[in-house]
Parts: structure tokens; C-alpha cells; sequence
């Protein structure tokens, strides 16, 4: 059984936090199997599983058409490719024994978690719900390098990055690290997944290049309502992936689950309001990016704040994430969604307000104490995974070419990296295709 | 036999198809086009871009007609699609040296008039 | 610990119905923390959560294409909107202890929830489970008054609507009020929700005036396959108001939820089937329409019906439906997506024949008393919604237009309201946008 | 009570995989009622029946736009009519007590389900999780015919088969009839649901005939998005489908829930290989075909083999998916969107490997013994259901047309069958309908 | 030089295109349009509201060809494009002044003769 | 006057609209269209079938100018749209007999100059 301590630091908030009478008494004793936690666990990890599409249609839809099977299909594949290797070797980075910053490989194939135990649900369970937060930590990065990435740099890329800089991170904040450690609060997955991602995002938009004609030709979204509905569906799924991140159905998953809400609605109102306020309208594509915006920025704090602390994040979260979008033009780098101001920047405010407003609950050291920890631990994560990112796309770089030429790029990457297109006209219709064989 | 060419405002499309009926004239051909004229530009915002529109949707009416038709045709046109605002599109009239209906081989002017299946009547 | 009687209420099904065994004597002692109960009050919470972007695409796909996103918009923003009121007083005005009317404000802020258990799950669950109806209620609202209502004034209506109309409104059904304690029975919110938003919206849509064109030029959907999907969203997430109405996971959600689906699956045939006969082709935005008015027409039945009498309910609902549909045109208000004909008929419907049912599980007063009851929280919730709407539109009137100017009306309402569009052609196409500015 | 040991056949995994401490205690006793298993089975239900309408959408989307209400509908029809019929008899037949090939009566109209338990869920969640299984199943098999057969012929075909193929069926492999009892593993319906709808589909698709201009017009998938939507809704509800076949919250469903997740990663992956090491390109219709491929294999095994297995199954389900795929062409029946290909093979590969592979968690019988097994009740399977649909088929086509007209079927099914198209242009523009009536 | 414009059924475009092919015409240019003539309206219903598609889809074929080939085009149009029920659509024949290859410049018939790069076979 | 048509690569429209603009021509009708000539298919796939799409996307640009602004117009067109690949599109230049403004019943060359609305200037 890998019933090891440094498996459970994920659930410390369900110790400290459990509420009433019964729970308590039976939190006293050392965790037993519980088919409660159980069972809202393996909904959680689907919730999480099904963020990714959700990514894949918020990311699809703010593209244009002659890219959006490109864009989903990074999505996608990250799926694919993350969840194997989590069972080779990224679990085991992340969450088996080993030292400061990495694991070792003794849970390599999901060794000794058969039939296991992880807390009060099955080690299986734990393994696959924490195998969904490793597949859209990459997953959010390919919004940075949409419409011109060559389709096998980016799963190169990215089986790497997940080995190398994604696990080795989860294990440094949640698998017995030293960040982990030192006491640094994030509930779950502001440093490991949206202040990672958003960074890698930055610096992979960087060592691409802009999009030919970024700056001149506006990009217009395709489909705002695929926007909505993968921002409605993440939503949905954010409800596994921070209330989860209680690994029970506890006083501290109620909690999470409620400044979830919170949060991530006020964070929509402010997007909408900072747009008014700016002399537009308060836009569809606002309004889906002002809640994803909140939903990062709550992530880290979500089971350390009170309902009133949270609004507070959600308010703080949009308005820094507005303004660096607002001003992005002056960025070097294309990053063509807005990773980095979305989930970079709101995940970064998030983490520095988890450590400001743990006391809320009366969570985390002393507020000064609690922020310094807060802050080493990001600056960590932003060099770490900007010096990380940028060196293994130099290396993907010489192996083979990061971006499609510039031909392919115009005419849409679908055809060029899939051979497909999104939408077909009627078959009957203009570009009536030919059948050449049945391949 | 002339070819006449109409670019109209796509919300009135109804009322210039009921003129040009009226007139005697029911083979269209329409199709979607944009339009660039004098019409002023439509902003949009895309999280912190904005963006101009400059080309208007259009809709394109097209309709072979035999001499004694054309001005009635023209008229009718004018009378059903004008707002009186800048953009109501143009009017273009071109030679048509011969029309040929697809289904019979007739041609010319026997070509142009339709031979009805049964229809149906809208509410009023 | 905000554990008053009143608060339990919504949980009495499950005392009464409980069954087989082991769990009847766990009944028979006070409630306590239960990880079963929160891990499936938590998912119904999120279910009924992601029912309203279900909506948004339910309504969106009805409407024109230049109007989708202000369609959408209403039912996201209603999230935003609704959800920080909650917190604010809603909930208080709800569920705090009060009046036969409306609760006090000793809740506000969610003061007291903490780490508190209602029934058997954290009280945190509780506030975000009900939270989840009062965001679709207005968003159901929305339908009545697409293509034509200023967004600003959406919002101030619905903002008042929320705190003035529903939660008093559910303060008499579920709070503690005076409709609860007379034994009106509404298990899942027909009375509170669905009757409540049918009636309002179709005094809204009669406040507004039709939309341009109405009953000359046919509105058609633009995109049926986003109706489908929002229909298929509606009837998941239903499970999670319907079967989560009964507040644990429980004998009284298995027969919710059996009722549920037996209900929605006989409504839509129905529908398919009245279409056929009435001459026409069975159509997808009739199933869509059939199964949600299924939904509607079950949900203050679900727990207290059997089966055989979901079936009835199914059946009579679709039926009535149908029927206030084909002559909606004599109608004077243009009620635009049928909003009243679904919600309100068939939630009156609803609501009629689970006094006249509630028999087949024991559940209830005797058939004809019960009856009475249920026409008398009827009749007053169609009076209070029905005069109480028309003061709020009044008074918003009194501050800010309610419509759009005409030209705005027909050339969409999302550019003069959104200044978006929901599709875009192709960057390179014809209608190729220019940029002008990283405003 | 209905409480009898057929009904507990499908349960049994619990039983033997139970794992660590408290947990195997716990089932040591007769099972109980258990608020945490019956939090998930509800929730495992919703789920399947999500599923339905995310087969809506992938086979929508690979239709012609013509074409794609007509193709969601027969998805949604079959969710209403199986409903219905599983309620009057489809569940009785499959799980009433009766001989080694189907159940009598005593259970229809879900008589003495009320407030009973079955295993440690209540009786109605149980019926509910299986009559969703019923639901998908027909639906499934609606891939093969679309774009030609006659709406009232599939709804009459559909109706029989349910009834007198899949309950017949079911019986026999979890109902206690003769196959479970011979030790056929199936753990969550490979045999049951997809060689039975595979073969059907395939059969379906020869008595109707190909489509006008198969083999020499090519029909190109209409929306590649929706494809994707619906492949990950039905892989997130498939979690459902799997997991919650252990009917209960326990080591068994985690089994479940990794090998699934594992399987469909690795069989998304060999797609994508396979298809770049023909000479194309990895394409966004191969990799959403390609995951639930791996749903389909894993689906038989998912609770009895370990993850390393898993990877096999998930590699060899792709793998003979992907050849048959690309000789579909020399079969005689058009099978429009791979039914049989996708779940028909991708069904007896994963039936196969988990006789072969059941050892691998230590469950089964002998290797070779298991094997035969498995083969036997996979011939019996295309056997039963080759001939029967054929019959039916048959039957159906004395009484109504199978097909419409081939001038309907070239003007795209939707107007001809449903009066109605999937998208309109804008109402101003060129196809303006213009109303005639409030019908 | 004349311009052909021919307005066909959306499903007879692929035996049009191999006609054209055969009568050596290759340089084409389609477009969607909506046609109103002799055909019956289709009627949709939503939610109880019956409605009336008046326009049918088409697909206009546009052609410059130089005069030699005017009389073997609007043949093939008329065999290929042919099913006999109303609806079949019409061929139109427009004098044409120059016609100009954008990519070099060249004029009139030198600029009608399409330069092949490499083709693909379809299955027959 | 002469109704000037030409086709021209999608990707083009920007540069085009940008060169007539500075010729003086302002007023357009755009639409979208399917070409075929001398360049080569593309190829697509979809579960082992493999399609080729023949027809390629291009935008058609269609002004009615008066007489001396034809060789102006043409020369802006060749310039901007020329990629010197196969498939840059041809111009057609025909015969335009009338010119109707709907709005004001203005007629020919009166009806050809746009009256503007205030106008936007995008970013350079
Ligand atoms: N010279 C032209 N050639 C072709 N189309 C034109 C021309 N001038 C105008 N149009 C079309 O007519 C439409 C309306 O013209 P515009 O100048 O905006 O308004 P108005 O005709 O009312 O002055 C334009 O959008 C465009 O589609
Ligand atoms: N006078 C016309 N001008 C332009 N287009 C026409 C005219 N008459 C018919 N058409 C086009 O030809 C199509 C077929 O014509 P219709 O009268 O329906 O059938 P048929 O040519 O077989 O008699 C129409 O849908 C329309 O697009
Ligand atoms: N004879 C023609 N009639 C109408 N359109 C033509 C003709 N020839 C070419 N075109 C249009 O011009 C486009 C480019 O022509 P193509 O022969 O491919 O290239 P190029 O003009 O560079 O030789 C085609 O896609 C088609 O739309």
C-alpha cells in the first residue's frame, strides 16, 4: 500500500477544516475507505477529465475556422498523451517518495496502488484525479502557440514538459517537496497548474514567433458560442477540480465548492463593468473570459478563504487580468489566447491573496509569514518553468521544426497538420469533394 | 433582353421579391454578397482589440428579363428597397445576348417565363 | 450552526420515504454529517449549475444568429448576477429564519454557514444547491424577451426580480413560509421556479411589446443542433435538481430520479406524436421541446408520485404544452421562445397533478384537500410573479429604456449591445474585420 | 423486494475486489444500504444517459448538414422510446427472474421496486444505470442507417429490438440467464451493448441498402467540433458507464475508472499512429474515433484486467478498428459511420483480451478456459443478433417503407422527415422563410 | 469572348464540372445562390409555427470562353445539368470585353488556357 | 461604363480593397466564390477515405466604373493580388449599360460616386 505521509498532504485541509459532531469523531481516527469521499471523488476526477474538451471548445471557438481542428486537437491529444505517461513515470515523479524535487520511480505503472488505499478513497482514484491536473496544465498551454505550431513539436514538447517540469513541481508543492514543505498554501493547482502553464505559455509564444500578420489583421473569434460553451464547461468541471482538490466530500470541499461560485461570478460581473467602463460593451467573449479569470484566480484559495474573501479574489483576479490584456499589445510576444494574462497573471494574484486571506478561515501561518511563503513559491515557479519551458523548446528545436511555414500558416493549419477541415459545406454544394479512394 | 443586377439591403429582400411579382417578373436569382461604399464602418471588441467592419452584408438580386420589363423592374426595385439612407445599393443594367432554359432547350424569351408547380400563399 | 427547523423543510422527503432496512434506523436518530449525502449534494449543486449554460444554448439555437449572443449573454450574466446577490441576501431572504413572507438577514453574507451541517451535508452545500435554482429561474425568464430588450435593463430587473419576487417566493414554499406550512407540495421548484419564471416572462414579454415583424416574418432557429444540446444539458443537470431536491442520496432521489426520465421520455413522445397528427412531421425542436416541458411538468411531482403516475404527469404536460403553443399567436405578448407555454402551463400542470397524484406513495393530504392547496399556491404564485414583474419592469422602465431602438432590433441586437458577433466568416474572407486598435 | 441473487449478478465484482481494511468488513456482512455507493450510482446513471445525446453530436457531425437533425433524432427517440419501454417491460424481461434467456413479467411497470434495495443502491438507481445501457444501445446502432431510412420505420425497428434483442440479452449475460452463468465476464457491456449494436448496425446497413452514390461521392463529416464534442461527452459520461458498473463506490469502480481512462489514451494515440504511418496526417475525426474505440475495448474488461493490460487492450481495440476501417470498402453493406467497425470489432477484441487478460488482477477463470468462454458467448452474440435484427428488419419492412424516396434522400433527409433544417440563415437573408401560418 | 453564366442544381455540379472537362472547358467559377422560379415552396414547421421557403439552393457556373466554345458548353451544361422537373435552371450568354490573367498579365484568349500544375485522379 | 469582375485569392481581398482605394474607386460588391483552374487539389481524409476538393476558395470582387478609371482599376488589381502562383485569378471586363442609384434614382456615372458617412481610419 503506498499509504505514504507525503500522499496525504492534499488532504491536510480535511483534517483541519471537518465541521460538525460525527465528522469529527470519525476524522479523530486514523481515515478508513469511505464510499462518500470515494464516490464524490471519481466524479471529481470526471469533472476534471472533462475540462480539457471544455479547454479544447474556449480555445477552439476564439480562433479562427481554418485552425480550429488544430487548436481542439491540441487539447486532445494532450489528453491522450499525459495520461499514459502519468502511468510510466509522471505519477511517480509527482507523488512517490523521493527527494525535494523530484520522486522517485517506485510507483512507475501505477505500482502498489492496486487495490491501495490514499487517504479515505481508493489510491486509484487519488492517481487518475490527479492525473487530470497534469493533462490540462498542458493542455492550457497550446493556446499560446495556436494557428502556426507544427503539430509533432507540440506533442514532443509537451510529453516532455510533463515529465520534466510538470511533475517534478506537483511533487515540490504536493508530494512531500520543498515548497510543500516550507508551507506554501495552494489548495488546488494555482502554482501547479495556472502560474506554470501561463509562464510556459509566454515563453513558448516568445520562441515561436507572433502569428504573420499579428498587430496589422485583427483575429476575430469563429464561434463565440463554442467560447461560451467551453467556458460553461469548464466551469462544471472546476467544480471537480477545486472542490475535489478537498480529496472528500467535507466541510472543506463545501467550502471550496461555495467560493468557487463566488468568486468566478463576481469575476465575471468586474470583466463586464472594467469593459463598460472602458467605453465598449460588456462582451460575450468578456463575459466567458472574466469567469474562467475567476475561476483561476480562486483555484489556490478556494479552501482557505471565507465566502467574502473570495469575493474579493474574483474581483482582484479580473481586474489585473483585464488590464494586462488590455496592454498586451505591447508584449513581444504573441500569445495568441491570452494565456499568460489569464492564467499566468490571475493565478499569480490568486496565490498572493491565498497567503492574504488564509486567516479568513483561520488557515496558513500569520499573514506576513504566509504572504513571504507565497512569494518565493511563485517567483520559484515563474523562473522555473520560464527557464524550463524555453529550454526543452530549444531542444524540441533542433530536433525538428517548431512552427508551419509560412504558406501553411496562411491557408489555415487544419489542412496542412490534419487534412481535414472544421466545416464542410453540403456535399452537394460548391467545394463538393471527390472520393479518390478508399485510402 | 437584358441582364439586371440589383444589391439591396438583406432586410429587404421580402418586400423587393413581392414588388418585382407585382411587376410580372418571378425568375430571381439572389445570392449574399458584401458591399463597400459609403456606409460607415461597424466596430466590434475582442477581448482588448478592436476592430472595424468595413464591408456590409448585401444581398445580390439577379434577373434576365425581356425588353418591356426593364424599367418596370427598375421601378419597382427602387420603390421597394429604398430607406432613404446611405447604402441602399445600386441597380446595374448589362446586354444579355441569349438566355437558354436548361430543362426544354427553348430559348430566349420563351425561356424566361416560369411554368408554375402548385404554390402555396403566405399570410397576409 | 444555522440548523433550524425551517432549513429542513426541503429535507422532509427523505424522513418520510426512507427505506429498506439499515437505513430507516439511521433515520430514526437526528441527521448527522453524511459523506454519501454531501458527495451527491455536491454534484447536484454542480448539475443544476450547468443547466443554465444548457439554457443559454436551449435558447441561442432558437434564436436568429445575429442575436445568439445576447441570447446567451442573458442566462450567463443571470450567473454572475444572481449568484453574488445570494450571497449577498438572496439566501437570507430565503432561508433565514423570518415572516410567513420573506426571511431576515441574519444569513446575509452567508454569516453562520460555516462549518455548519444542514440535515446531513455541510450547510455550505445547502446555500450553493439553492443558489443554482435562483440563477435559472431568471435566467428562464430571459427567453420572453430576446432580439429587443436593452442588456443594462435586463440586469436591473433581474437583479430586483431575484431578491424581490424569488426568494420571498421561496421563503413561503421552502423557507418556512406560509405556503410551506399549509402542505403545499412542490418537490423539485415547479411552484418556485418554473411557474414563477413562466408567469413573469410572459408579463415581460407584454410589458416589452413584440418583436418587430412579429406574426408577419417567421423567426426560425438558427441552429438546431445547439437547441438539442442545450435540451440534453437541461435534462442532465435536471437530475441534479430533481433527484437532489430530496437532499441526500436516498431513496427519495432514486424515485425522483426514476420518475424524472420516465416523465421526460413519455412528454417528448408526446409532443413528437401530437405534431404527427396535427398533420406535420415529428421535428428535433419538438422532441427539445417535448422532453423539457417533461422536465418541467415532473418536477414538483418527482418525489411524491410513482412511475405509473410520471407517466401521467409526462403525458398531461406535453399535451398542454402543446396545446397553448399551436395558439400562442392569439396571444397578445410575443412570449418569443414559448417561455410561459413550457414553464408556466406545463408547471401549473405540474403542480395540479401532484396534489391529484401524491396518493401513489402514500405522500400528501387526502386527494381533494391536497388538491385545493395546490391550486391555491397556484393561483398565488401567478398573481405575486404576474403583478410583481410588472412593478419591477415599471419602475426599471421609470430608469432606463427596456428596448432597443428598431435599427438595432433588425440589424441584431448583439452588435449594438455586445459589439460582437457570434460567428465570424473566415479572417480572409470578404467581411475580413480591420484592426484599429489594442484599445 | 426484488432482492434476488440474479440481480445481484452484476455486483459481484464488489464482492471479490474489495480492498483494503474497514472496507472488506464491511462486505463481509450482507450488503447494506449505503448513502456513498448510491451517491455514485446516481450520478454513474446520469452520466449513460448524457451519453446518448454526445452520440448525437458525434454522429452529427460526421453526417452531411442536410442531414444531421435526422441523425441527432434517432439518438434522442431512442432515449424517449427505450425510456418508456424499459419502464413497461424492457427491464422486467432483462431482470425479473425467469429461464436461462429472458425474465418473466413480475417486474414490469417496475413493480416492487419501490423503496427496495439491490445490493447497497436502491432498486430504482439500479433500474435506472441499466435502462440508460438500453437507451445507448439502439442509439448506437442508428450510425449505420442514417441519411436514408425512414424515421417511423426506425422508431418501429428500434421499439422491437430493444424488447425482444437487448432485454433477451441482457438476461442472458447479467439477468442470470445462461451465458453469466456459464462465467462470461463482461463487466460493463461489451457483449451486451457493442457487439450487439455493431452486428445489428452491420445488418441494418445491408437490408437498407448504401446510400445514393456510396463509393463514388465521398461524405465528409459537416462539423468536425461537434465530432469532438460528442466523443468527449461520451468518453466523460462513459466514466459512468464503466466505473459505474461495479455498482457501487469501491476499489472496483477505481479499477474501472483507470483502465478506462488508460485504454482510451493509448487507443486515441495508436489511431493518430497509424493513421500518420499510412502516409496521412493525425486527424481530429481519427482521434475522437480513435478514443472511443478505446471505450469500446476497455469496456468489457475494465474491472478485471490491470493497467499495464489496460494499455494492451487500448492499443489492440485501435489497432483492429483502424484496419477494418480502411477496408470498409470491400464490405457490401454501407455502414455510414463505422458502427460495426468502431464498436462491432473494437466490442470482440476487448472481449477476447479479457478473457485473455482477466489474470492480470487475478479474476477469471484459466486462461484457456476463459477464453473459450469468451469466444462462445461473442459468437452467440453475432449470431443472436445478426439473425434477429435481420428478422426484424424484415418484419418492419412488410408493415412501412424502410427508406425514403431517393429524391428525399438526395435533398438531405431533415426536410422530408422532419419539416424542418438544422441551419438557417439569417431571416433577412436569402432563403427567408416567410410564415404562413400559426399552423 | 463571352461570359456563361449557368444556374444549376446544387447536386448536378459534379457531373456539370466533367462535361465541361470533356467539352475542354476548365476555368470555372461557382457560387451558391438561391433561385426563384417555377418550383414549389418548402414548407418547415417550428414550435406551431408553419413557414415557407420560397428560394431553392442553386449553384451559378461562371464561364469565360472564347467563341469557338460558346455552343459545345451550353451543350454540355444542358445534357449534364438535365433532370426534366422544373427547377433545372438557365444558361446565360454575356458579351465580354478583355479578360485578364492577374498572374501574368496576359489578355483576352492567351489568358483563357489554364496552366496545369500536377493533378489528381478521382476513383471512377 | 464597364462592370469590372475579378476573382482573386481570399487572402488578397485587404491588399486589393487597399489599391483600388488609392486608384479612387470605392465603391465594391464582394462575394465569395469557388474557382477552378490550373491549380492543384487538395487532399483530405476522413477514417480511410481519402477526398480531394477541386474547387479552391477565392473572393470575387465585382465595381462598376466609368470609362477612364477601367485601366486604373485593372492595373490596381494585377498589382495587389499577383503572388505570381498558379491560381491569382482573372479580371473580366463587361459592358454596363446602366447604373441606378436605389437611394436617390440618380442615374450612370452620377450614381457611381459614394456619398460618405464619417468615416474610421485603421491602425497602419
Ligand atoms: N461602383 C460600384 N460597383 C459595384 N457595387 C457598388 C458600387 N457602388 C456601390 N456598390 C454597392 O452598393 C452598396 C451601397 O452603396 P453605398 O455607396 O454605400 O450607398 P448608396 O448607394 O446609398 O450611396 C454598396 O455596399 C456596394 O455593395
Ligand atoms: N428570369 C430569370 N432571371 C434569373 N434567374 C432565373 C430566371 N428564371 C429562372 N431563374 C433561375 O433558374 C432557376 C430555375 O428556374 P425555374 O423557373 O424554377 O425552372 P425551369 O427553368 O426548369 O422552368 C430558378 O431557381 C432561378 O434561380
Ligand atoms: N475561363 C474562366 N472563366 C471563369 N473563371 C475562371 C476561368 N479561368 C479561371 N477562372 C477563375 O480564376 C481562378 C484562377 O485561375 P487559374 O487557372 O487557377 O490560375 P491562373 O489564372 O493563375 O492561371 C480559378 O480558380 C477560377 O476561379
Amino acid at each position: 500500500m503506498l499509504l505514504t505521509p507525503p500522499l496525504l498532504r492534499r488532504s491536510l485541509p480535511l483534517l483541519t477544516l471537518l465541521g460538525a459532531g460525527a465528522a469529527l469523531a470519525q476524522a479523530a481516527k486514523a481515515p478508513a475507505f469511505n464510499t462518500g469521499d470515494t464516490a464524490w471523488m471519481i466524479v471529481a476526477a470526471a469533472l476534471v477529465l472533462f475540462m480539457t474538451p471544455g479547454l479544447a471548445f474556449f480555445y477552439g471557438g476564439l480562433t479562427r475556422s481554418q485552425s480550429v481542428l488544430n487548436t481542439m486537437m491540441m487539447s486532445f491529444v494532450s489528453i491522450g498523451i499525459v495520461l499514459v505517461l502519468w502511468m510510466l513515470g509522471g505519477y511517480s515523479i509527482a507523488f512517490a517518495p523521493g527527494n525535494a524535487f523530484f520522486g522517485n520511480l517506485s510507483a512507475a505503472g501505477f505500482n502498489g496502488l492496486d487495490n491501495a488505499v490514499n487517504g479515505t478513497i481508493p489510491s486509484y482514484v487519488f492517481a487518475a484525479f490527479q492525473a487530470m491536473f497534469a493533462v490540462i496544465a498542458l493542455a492550457l498551454i497550446s493556446g499560446a502557440v495556436v494557428e502556426r505550431m507544427r503539430f509533432g513539436a507540440f506533442l514532443l514538447f509537451g510529453g516532455l514538459w510533463s515529465l520534466l517540469i510538470y511533475s517534478p513541481l506537483a511533487h515540490m508543492v504536493w508530494g512531500g517537496g520543498w515548497l510543500g514543505v516550507r508551507g506554501a498554501l495552494d489548495f488546488a493547482g494555482g502554482t501547479v497548474i495556472h502560474i506554470a502553464a501561463g509562464v510556459s505559455a509566454l515563453v513558448a509564444a516568445f520562441v515561436l514567433g507572433p502569428r504573420i500578420g499579428h498587430g496589422r489583421t485583427a483575429h476575430v473569434p469563429h464561434n463565440v458560442p463554442f467560447v461560451l460553451l467551453g467556458a460553461a464547461i469548464l466551469w462544471f468541471g472546476w467544480i471537480g477540480f477545486n472542490a475535489g482538490s478537498a480529496l472528500g466530500a467535507n466541510q472543506s470541499a463545501a467550502l471550496a465548492f461555495m467560493t468557487t461560485c463566488v468568486a468566478t461570478a463576481a469575476a465575471m460581473l468586474t470583466w463586464l463593468v472594467w469593459e463598460s467602463v472602458r467605453g465598449g460593451k460588456p462582451t460575450a467573449v468578456g463575459a466567458a473570459t472574466g469567469l474562467v479569470v475567476g475561476l483561476v484566480a480562486i483555484t489556490p484559495a478556494c479552501g482557505f478563504v471565507s465566502p467574502w474573501a473570495s469575493l474579493v479574489v474574483g474581483i482582484a483576479g479580473a481586474t489585473a487580468s483585464f488590464w494586462v490584456v488590455q496592454f498586451k499589445q505591447s508584449l513581444r510576444a504573441d500569445d495568441a489566447l491570452d494565456v499568460f494574462a489569464c492564467h499566468g497573471v490571475a493565478g499569480i494574484v490568486g496565490a498572493l491573496l491565498t497567503g492574504a486571506l488564509a486567516w479568513t478561515t483561520g488557515q496558513g501561518k500569520p499573514v506576513g509569514e504566509q504572504l513571504l511563503i507565497q512569494t518565493e513559491a511563485v517567483l520559484f515557479t515563474v523562473v522555473f518553468c520560464g527557464v524550463g519551458s524555453f529550454i526543452l523548446l530549444k531542444l524540441v528545436g533542433l530536433v525538428t521544426a517548431l512552427r508551419v511555414t509560412p504558406g501553411q500558416e496562411i491557408s489555415g493549419i487544419d489542412i496542412s497538420s490534419h487534412s481535414e477541415q472544421g466545416y464542410a459545406e453540403s456535399e452537394s454544394g460548391l467545394s463538393a469533394p471527390v472520393m479518390i479512394g478508399g485510402d | 433582353m437584358k441582364l439586371i443586377t440589383a444589391v439591396i439591403r438583406p432586410e429587404r429582400v421580402q418586400q423587393v421579391k413581392e414588388a418585382l411579382f407585382q411587376a410580372g417578373i418571378s425568375g430571381l436569382t439572389l445570392s449574399r454578397v458584401s458591399g463597400h461604399g459609403g456606409e460607415q464602418e461597424i466596430i466590434e471588441h475582442y477581448r482588448g482589440t478592436r476592430v472595424m467592419v468595413e464591408f456590409r452584408d448585401k444581398v445580390e438580386v439577379k434577373m434576365a428579363v425581356s425588353e418591356p420589363f426593364v424599367d418596370a423592374a427598375i421601378e419597382a426595385i427602387c420603390k421597394s428597397a429604398r430607406t432613404g439612407e446611405v447604402g441602399d445599393g445600386k441597380i446595374f443594367v448589362q446586354p444579355l445576348e441569349r438566355v437558354i432554359r436548361i430543362r426544354t432547350g427553348e430559348e430566349d424569351n420563351s425561356a424566361l417565363t416560369p411554368i408554375n408547380e402548385k404554390k402555396l400563399a403566405p399570410v397576409s
